[in-house]
């Protein structure tokens, strides 16, 4: 796939197509990827990484490359696409300036889950085919893929990019069976005392590294509400629990309805609260009160809660639902 | 079975809604049946909707509906008659508890000449 | 930091026999910001509010707080006083200890205490607000009227009487619409013509009307006042100004077979025509898709027997730009498509015929001079069936056909019933209901003369199928109340066609930023009190395109929504209120989220300049909110994710200042 | 839980201007008490209810918060209490989802004639709240005196 896709970088710079390529190169370790802008065919052949670990969302980089000079290659995996097309549909990148390739996706490893199934000292990761070539100082180890795939890949929602030039590998199919409402639906079976135990162990961890709202394509605001001294709730650091929650419900509720349920938010978080759990509530709510709806779909629905029907649930629908005492 | 579960029941079953019925009389204007029946296809509707539901498990009627769908086509409200007296129908017959057929003694009486819609119903009345 | 003066009210004994008012004025006072406190028996009184005055101007107060009655009852009352004495009115806030304090709980301590927080909540507050000046925008004189029917025609007549100069805009070559194609009309039976072509003329001569027919809407800009609109006209290959509507043109033209839509195609027309007699404005067009001469090349022959060398076949589409300063949507109704109900034959016999093309075949102008003759052999029908709530009243699950009444058809078929009995009395008439509905004056009288006098068989029931057979229409339909099926002969069947709006309604929707329900009829400001505006601003409702309508109703809609023209278009400027919304650009992600919640259309988007990094210069899209047309609800303000979008008067801090003041 | 026998909530009530405040009103005209708790402050429109202020409420010590619109249909500004509606659904299912107890906040359709209404709600909430106790799972320990 990595000769596939740098072999396609390469083609769209010599032809002329763009002037430069977002993709992935090798951050301080080979397992942290890091988007990065390629200009030269050199720097392709020498930097650009395609592997298990390209898990970062490119759509978001795209808000200011889109607007320089030129035109940017841009390599779109099926959980990017929904985050390009919805930035697309907020006005925030230019779509003229873009040449977007889908890739085709199989998921994407966690590096955490290698370290948790016991594997030491890792130097490289291979894929090959199901499984995993893992090179470690000890020596070579394999694991299953499947067992290695970040928490959004296990659920995949979809395998489909909704919006690019032209693809690499074929495009897949929403799946909307995915199971990625099974944790939230745990939550709400449990009791409030219980929810209330489980969100305070977990964001009681929350140092406000700002990693979730800095990655979310959502998240995209000139000026976010939490660094702006006029908005009256700016605060650099949680000081209190209340800082933790209301940092996190005010975030998703900022998204709720544009969120597309790509999970960087909790693969790039430090402490590994699980943040996307915050937003498919949001989701699942949404689907089962407003009807299905996936943000980044499509380029004209308006997201459920920039919309409603007169017939709409009462708010008290909330004693009804979910887990009780 | 109480009345109002018996209603609930066939409601359920029909997956159609007796009290959207606005008694236009659509369905009984278009039943090629009409005349074979003492009950009528508006009247199902409405008997359902009263729980008077003995009353037109009882009759004839019920049996000579061909299911043609006529009334479900055209019905402008979605009742769907047709939908209904079927539910009435599965009703009497489990209420019964005779299931006339096995499963398994359907093929033997298939005939090419059924239609497939037939079939199914022959299927959701007598097996279990 | 703000000068504020706190002045509490007795209200005589209503408040201060439940509030301690010294104790609040003394408790107040000892708020930051606040250089005066009192309390006075009626801040309301003259000398109540000439108190107000004095303390503005002798301490120099920027901020006042009056802990009184409720601000809905003398809100305006203190604005205005502070006014007087040169404070801004928006630099007022009420602290409404009556209705919520004193009125409510009969402990005093209780009282006090409540109305001690409610007044530091007001103050809270004032610390934050900004003067807020009404903006004032000028009124353009001129109105805009869509459509050409009767509502349009008697909206623009009422508003051209007024003094103020209106356009009508009509798609079709002449103006007069449905109301122009039918026969008699319920309950009175005047014919429609002799009520409906004095006003069309009247339009026509009117000079402050000018009827812009063969156009259509293409572009609209701007807000309440002040819009800007495109009005296509289309090439009718004919010079307006010089035709004389002679009418040789249509005598010599030699294409003769194109359906005739002022008939409802049951006859044919020639290429060039006038669509009928009486047309306003009188001038031929040329029907460009069956015209020889500009499919072919060949022919010409109306351009050379016009006298007055009216015909261009050069003609192009023109854009006229015009200001106005408000519109009136008057796009009228159309019979809906019967394809779908084809239990009634309708594609399968001439003879199945929809009201309004009956109402064509009773015309003396309609394809039969007035003759009731079947389509389909031109003989005189025997037994008529008519079949009311075709497509009406359907369930919104169901697949074909509306979820509303349409009103109508119940008196426009008991009025064909009429007078088929009338004409031919050896005709039998029935008539399939589900109920009769005739609320309206004179209306029931109407129908059971129908009965009554005429002996038309009215039968309770619905039409099951018709099927052509023999010449004959078999009809099977259900009698409900005799609990049979019956079959009838019958040579004609009439459907009474459920009205849907036009189809240019939803498109012009989009343009004008007018909401629709999901019928496609245009939504109202308020459905009881606003029922001829429009929820966006300086756009008006007149007819049908609202909602299903008879004559009676759509003349009494057409001359209100004239009046609210009228008083809008009378004022020189419009003074807005200031509590809008205000987005913060720099802050502002342009992200249309905001626009999408806007019920007025009052949010546009604007590419400009910023400075970015390192002396460059970006451009980035942000909203505009444009104060003549905000209302100031403030649904944008929390659409806003960057927060960016604030309510002047209701701002996010203001009013978190106030739940601060309240738990504290 | 020890319940302070002297303790009381704090309830913001925020009551749009055109239905519910006025209805706020008429209860007052018609002195219909409810307990002096509950604290109103006016918005234009329910949909001017920004989530941040509830929960800012919350954090500076408020025990329950209640908004009260129009009636769904008869908004002023039409539409704003649908927006309202499905913001405060989602936020309101969210609290619950984080475990804060889901009676601690409301939404009451008030119209301008229904002041026995208003009146009754706000009893039957503070009663609510009351029974809760005090807000402990959104405070904010440095708000408290």
């Amino acid at each position: 796939m990595q000769a596939v896709i740098k072999k396609k970088a390469i083609e769209l710079l010599e032809s002329g197509t763009v002037n430069r390529v977002l993709g992935w190169k090798a951050g301080e370790f080979f397992y942290d990827l890091t988007p990065a802008v390629f200009t030269t065919p050199e720097q392709i052949e020498k930097d650009f990484v395609y592997s298990v670990f390209s898990g970062a969302n490119m759509s978001k980089y795209l808000i200011d490359e889109s607007k320089k000079e030129g035109k940017v290659a841009a390599f779109i995996k099926p959980c990017d696409g929904y985050s390009f097309v919805q930035l697309q549909k907020e006005h925030r990148i230019v779509r003229e300036n873009i040449y977007a390739v889908g890739l085709a996706c199989d998921g994407m490893c966690d590096m955490r889950e290698i370290r948790e199934a016991g594997i030491k000292g890792v130097t490289s990761v291979e894929e090959d085919g199901e499984t995993l070539k893992i090179g470690t100082i000890y020596g070579e180890k394999t694991m299953a893929k499947k067992d290695a795939l970040l928490e959004r890949c296990v659920h995949c929602k979809s395998k489909k990019v909704v919006d690019c030039d032209e693809m690499i590998g074929e495009n897949g199919e929403e799946n909307r069976d995915c199971g990625r409402f099974d944790e939230v639906e745990k939550l709400e079976a449990m009791s409030p005392d219980e929810r209330f135990a489980f969100w305070r162990s977990q964001l009681s961890r929350c140092i406000r590294c700002n990693a979730c709202r800095e990655v979310c394509p959502a998240c995209s605001c000139v000026k976010c509400v939490f660094d702006n001294p006029n908005s009256g709730i700016a605060q650099k650091a949680a000081a209190s629990d209340f800082e933790e929650n209301n940092f996190h419900i005010i975030r998703a509720f900022h998204v709720a309805g544009r969120c597309t349920d790509c999970g960087e938010c909790s693969r790039v978080c430090p402490e590994h609260i699980p943040l996307h759990l915050l937003n498919r509530k949001f989701i699942k709510d949404m689907n089962e009160l407003y009807g299905f709806y996936q943000a980044g779909a499509d380029f004209e629905s308006k997201p459920p809660v920039m919309n409603y029907t007169t017939g709409d649930a009462e708010p008290s629908i909330v004693y009804a639902r979910g887990g009780d005492k | 079975m109480k009345t109002e579960d018996m209603i609930k029941e066939i409601t359920r079953i029909s997956g159609g809604n007796p009290a959207k019925c606005m008694k236009c009389g659509k369905c009984s204007g278009a039943c090629p049946a009409y005349d074979e029946m003492d009950y009528h296809p508006h009247q199902f509707v409405n008997m359902v909707l009263d729980g008077r539901i003995e009353e037109l498990a009882g009759s004839k009627g019920i049996w000579n509906c061909l299911s043609c769908f006529a009334c479900l086509e055209r019905c402008p409200r979605s009742v769907e008659p047709a939908r209904i007296i079927e539910a009435v129908r599965v009703v009497t017959l489990r209420k019964a508890g005779a299931n006339h057929l096995k499963p398994d003694d359907i093929p033997a009486r298939l005939d090419d000449d059924i239609p497939q819609q037939a079939i199914t119903s022959a299927m959701r009345k007598y097996a279990k | 930091m703000q000068r504020i003066g706190v002045f509490v009210c007795w209200c005589g004994s209503n408040i201060a026999a439940t509030v301690d008012v010294e104790a609040v004025a003394d408790a107040l006072s000892k708020e930051p910001g606040v250089v005066f406190a009192t309390n006075y028996q009626y801040m309301c009184s003259k000398s109540g509010q000439d108190m107000i005055r004095e303390k503005i101007k002798e301490l120099g107060l920027t901020g006042v707080v009056i802990c009184s009655c409720s601000p809905r009852m003398h809100e305006a009352t203190f604005r205005k006083t502070c006014e007087s004495a040169g404070l801004n009115p928006y630099m007022v806030e009420i602290a409404n200890i009556r209705e919520q304090v004193s009125w409510v709980h009969k402990d005093k301590a209780v009282g006090t205490e409540k109305a001690i927080i409610l007044g530091r909540a007001a103050i809270a507050k004032v610390q934050l607000n900004t003067p807020l000046i009404a903006g004032q925008t000028p009124v353009t004189k001129r109105a805009l009227v869509i459509g050409g029917g009767i509502a349009g025609i008697q909206t623009a007549l009422d508003i051209a009487d007024a003094g103020f100069p209106v356009d009508i805009v009509e798609k079709n070559p002449t103006i007069g619409g449905k109301m122009a194609q039918l026969d008699k009309t319920f309950p009175t039976l005047d014919c429609a013509a002799c009520i409906l072509t004095p006003k069309m003329v009247d339009a026509g001569q009117n000079e402050n009307i000018r009827i812009l027919s063969y156009s259509e809407i293409e572009d609209v800009k701007g807000y309440i006042g002040n819009f800007d609109v495109k009005i296509r006209r289309k090439a009718r290959y004919v010079d307006e100004e010089k035709c004389t509507g002679c009418g040789t043109c249509m005598e010599k033209c030699p294409m003769k077979k194109v359906p005739n839509e002022f008939n409802m195609g049951l006859d044919n027309r020639t290429a060039i025509y006038i669509p009928f007699a009486q047309a306003v404005p009188k001038v031929a067009t040329i029907d460009a898709n069956y015209c020889l001469k500009l499919n072919t090349g060949k022919c010409g022959i109306c351009s050379k027997v016009c006298l007055a060398d009216a015909v261009d076949y050069e003609q192009k589409d023109e854009i006229l730009e015009e200001k106005y300063g408000a519109i009136v949507v008057a796009t009228g109704f159309n019979p809906i498509s019967l394809e779908k109900f084809d239990e009634f034959a309708y594609s399968q016999s001439p003879d199945v015929v929809s009201s309004l093309e009956f109402e064509r075949l009773m015309n003396a102008a309609g394809p039969t001079g007035g003759t009731l003759l079947r389509p389909s052999d031109k003989t005189h029908p025997h037994t008529i069936v008519f079949v009311q709530c075709v497509g009406s009243r359907c369930d919104a699950s169901a697949e074909k056909g509306k979820e509303y009444c349409s009103k109508i058809c119940c008196m426009y078929t008991a009025k064909h019933a009429m007078l088929t009995r009338e004409k031919y009395p050896d005709t039998e008439v029935y008539v399939f209901y589900i109920d009769v509905r005739t609320p309206g004056k004179g209306f029931d009288e109407f129908y059971r003369r129908a009965v009554e006098q005429y002996n038309v068989h009215y039968i309770k029931g619905m039409v099951g199928k018709v099927v052509p057979e023999g010449g004959k229409l078999k009809v099977q339909a259900s009698d409900l109340l005799d609990n049979r099926q019956i079959h009838i002969d019958a040579d004609m069947v009439v459907l009474a066609a459920a009205i849907e709006p036009d189809k240019s309604a939803r498109p012009l929707a989009t343009k004008l930023t007018a909401s629709m329900d999901t019928n496609d009829f245009f939504t109202e400001a308020h459905p009881k009190l606003r029922p001829v505006e429009s929820p966006t601003a300086g756009i008006f409702l007149s007819g049908t395109c609202q909602g299903p309508k008879d004559i009676p109703e759509t003349v009494a809609q057409a001359g209100a929504a004239a009046s609210k023209v009228i008083s809008l278009l009378v004022k020189d400027n419009l003074v807005g209120n200031p509590c809008v919304a205000k987005p913060d650009e720099l802050m502002c992600n342009g992200c249309s989220s905001c626009e999408k919640v806007c019920p007025y259309g009052a949010i546009t988007y604007e590419d400009k300049p910023f400075r970015g990094p390192n002396r460059t210069t970006l451009i980035r899209r942000v909203a505009v909110v444009n104060p003549a047309v905000c209302q100031g609800c403030g649904a944008c303000t929390v659409a806003c994710p960057s927060g960016a979008m604030d309510l002047l008067g209701f701002s996010n801090r203001q009013i978190m200042a106030e739940v601060d003041a309240i738990c504290k | 839980m020890q319940v302070d026998k002297n303790w009381t909530p704090t309830i913001v009530a925020f009551c749009c201007n055109w239905c519910s405040y006025a209805g706020a009103d008429l209860s007052g005209n018609n002195r219909l008490s409810y307990p002096a708790n509950v604290k109103i402050i006016r918005i234009p429109c329910s949909c001017r209810l920004n989530p941040m202020f509830i929960l800012r409420a919350f954090q500076r010590g408020a025990d329950g918060v209640i908004l009260c619109g129009c009636h769904p249909g008869d908004c002023h500004y039409t539409t704003g209490n649908y927006y309202a509606r499905r913001r405060m659904t989602l936020l309101f299912s969210m609290l619950d989802y984080l475990g804060i107890e889901k009676e601690r906040t409301r939404v009451e359709w008030v119209s301008a004639a229904e002041g026995a209404k208003f009146a009754a709600t706000m009893n039957e909430f503070v009663e609510a709240v009351t029974a809760l106790g005090e807000n402990k799972r959104l405070e904010d320990f440095r708000c408290k005196q």
